[in-house]
């Protein structure tokens, strides 16, 4: 396995970890930025690929509206994260609507 | 909003920089990577960081909602009337080098693709005014009434 | 313990996926479905202008001369298929009214 | 199994996705599930359309005339497959297109039920 594809092969770890982290992440707003930064690596991905309109619209898109809008959806339901499983380890960070 | 001095000079600053990057995308779109859709999203961005660098109230006096629906609708129509046009000089819809719509140039040069730069503003210039107005429906939307406690 | 046995259930669905999946050929290999009728390496080159049977091929090697970008990927999405094109602005422009009409303020009342 | 781990990461992704959009109560965490669902899907489109055979080459170097395709094959002139690419530069856009609208639909259910636990709101009424 030579340099590059090594690369490659560390790319699509992260791309994973990333992504894993997005969703296992409790508070909201670390979950949004961490999806941006999955987009960001996912257009770098595309780059390997060699489809670079994709790797421009993804970083374009994915990481810059999509994160705004999210944030802005975000702000706009006041960020109540109601997982309920690990709502206790949560109770003194915000309070429910109810 | 109390936005700090930093803030605010960078983002007004850096704006017409990020505009020339999107109509430089927009404009090499038959030549190079990059098109319409790309240099639109670019362009919208710059807005969006305007409009948060200042008050969101100044910057809807600067870009008006009414005026960015004209201007996003016309977008579509330049891409609708290119493609009329080529049933005006006689061949299809959104015919291409047949009929010599603009005049040709070199592949690879500005105006080298015939109909495709006009397509390529007018797309251009439909994203970026789409990524304005869900800026405006989303963010900039103030007063909302509070979640009422009695729906259950 | 419903959300284990969720995990569990998940990890079942991606290992069948994965079953499936290395079955494919390898990623970069030119037999994938693209590339399916690409040519042989065993043709003679000067036969291989009459093989040109993908529409993959056929935009690599015409789009120059047929549309005038130099971009392949431009040709395809606005000349070739600019019907999509247009109907993708559309499906933008009817997004932005719907959420307009969601959660939009009026802003011809104010 | 190395050779194909564009593929498997792919698949992986899509699981993940998955599971976010099924599991998890919440609905932007949800709708973060189903965006990395998308993505998942055009990794692997894109990852089906590379032909690279051994090299690694800029596509907008000499990409539009192929003018020997039998070196395009032994992996000495850089191609890729374009359909893939203009398939899912249309699937992005049609994507934020249905990230906004979900979105939107978010925030209005937030006004209404004043909470964002699908659960909570599918055991109210109305």
């Amino acid at each position: 396995m030579d340099l590059l594809s090594l690369s490659h092969f560390i790319v699509l770890l992260f791309l994973i970890a990333t992504a894993l982290a997005a969703i296992i992440v409790e508070d909201l707003l670390s979950a949004i930025i961490i999806y941006s930064a999955y987009s960001f690596t996912i257009a770098f991905t595309y780059l390997i690929f060699r489809a670079n309109d994709v790797a421009m619209t993804e970083a374009a898109v994915g990481a810059g509206v999509t994160t705004i809008l999210f944030i802005a959806a975000f702000c706009k339901t006041k960020g109540k994260e109601s997982d309920l499983v690990n709502h206790e380890a949560h109770e003194g960070h915000g309070e429910k609507t109810k | 909003m109390n936005n700090s001095l930093i803030v605010k000079v960078v983002s007004q600053k850096m704006v017409p920089f990020i505009i020339m990057l999107g109509a430089s995308i927009i404009l090499h779109g038959a030549a190079t990577p990059g098109g319409g859709f790309q240099g639109g999203v670019v362009i919208g961005a710059a807005y969006i960081l305007f409009a948060l660098g200042i008050d969101a109230k100044t910057a809807r006096l600067r870009l008006p909602v009414i005026k960015v629906k004209i201007v996003e609708s016309a977008g579509v129509l330049i891409y609708a009337f290119t493609g009329l046009g080529g049933i005006l000089l006689g061949s299809n819809f959104l015919a291409n080098k047949i009929v010599l719509f603009p005049p040709q140039g070199e592949p690879g040069g500005l105006f080298g693709g015939g109909t495709l730069i006009p397509i390529t503003i007018g797309v251009g210039i439909h994203v970026a005014c789409t990524v304005a107005s869900l800026y405006y429906a989303f963010v900039e939307y103030e007063g909302e009434p509070k979640p009422d406690k009695e729906t259950e | 313990m419903k959300r284990s046995v969720a995990v569990i259930l998940f990890a079942v669905f991606a290992v069948c996926m994965i079953v499936v999946v290395l079955h494919l050929y390898p990623v970069g290999d030119p037999r994938l479905p693209g590339y399916a009728d690409f040519i042989p390496a065993e043709i003679p080159s000067e036969e291989i202008p009459r093989r040109a049977d993908s529409v993959a091929t056929y935009y690599n090697r015409n789009s120059a001369r047929d549309v005038g970008g130099t971009c392949v990927i431009a040709s395809v999405i606005l000349d070739y298929r600019g019907y999509d094109t247009l109907y993708e602005a559309t499906v933008l422009f009817t997004a932005v009214i719907a959420c307009l009409a969601l959660i939009g303020k009026d802003h011809h009342h104010e | 199994m190395i050779a194909r781990f564009d593929y498997i990461a792919a698949v992986i992704l899509f699981s993940i996705g998955l599971y976010a959009l099924v599991v998890k109560p919440n609905l932007i965490k949800k709708l973060i599930g189903l965006n990395i669902i998308e993505t998942s899907v055009y990794l692997f489109l894109i990852a089906s359309g590379d032909v690279r055979l051994g090299i690694y080459t800029n596509q907008w170097a000499a990409s539009n005339v192929i003018d020997n395709p039998q070196r395009a094959v032994q992996g000495l002139e850089p191609m890729i497959n374009p359909i893939p690419s203009a398939l899912v530069l249309t699937a992005i856009v049609v994507s934020v297109c249905v990230t906004a609208i979900a979105l939107s639909v978010v925030v209005k259910l937030y006004q209404h039920y004043g909470t964002l636990d699908a659960r909570e709101i599918a055991s109210l009424k109305g």
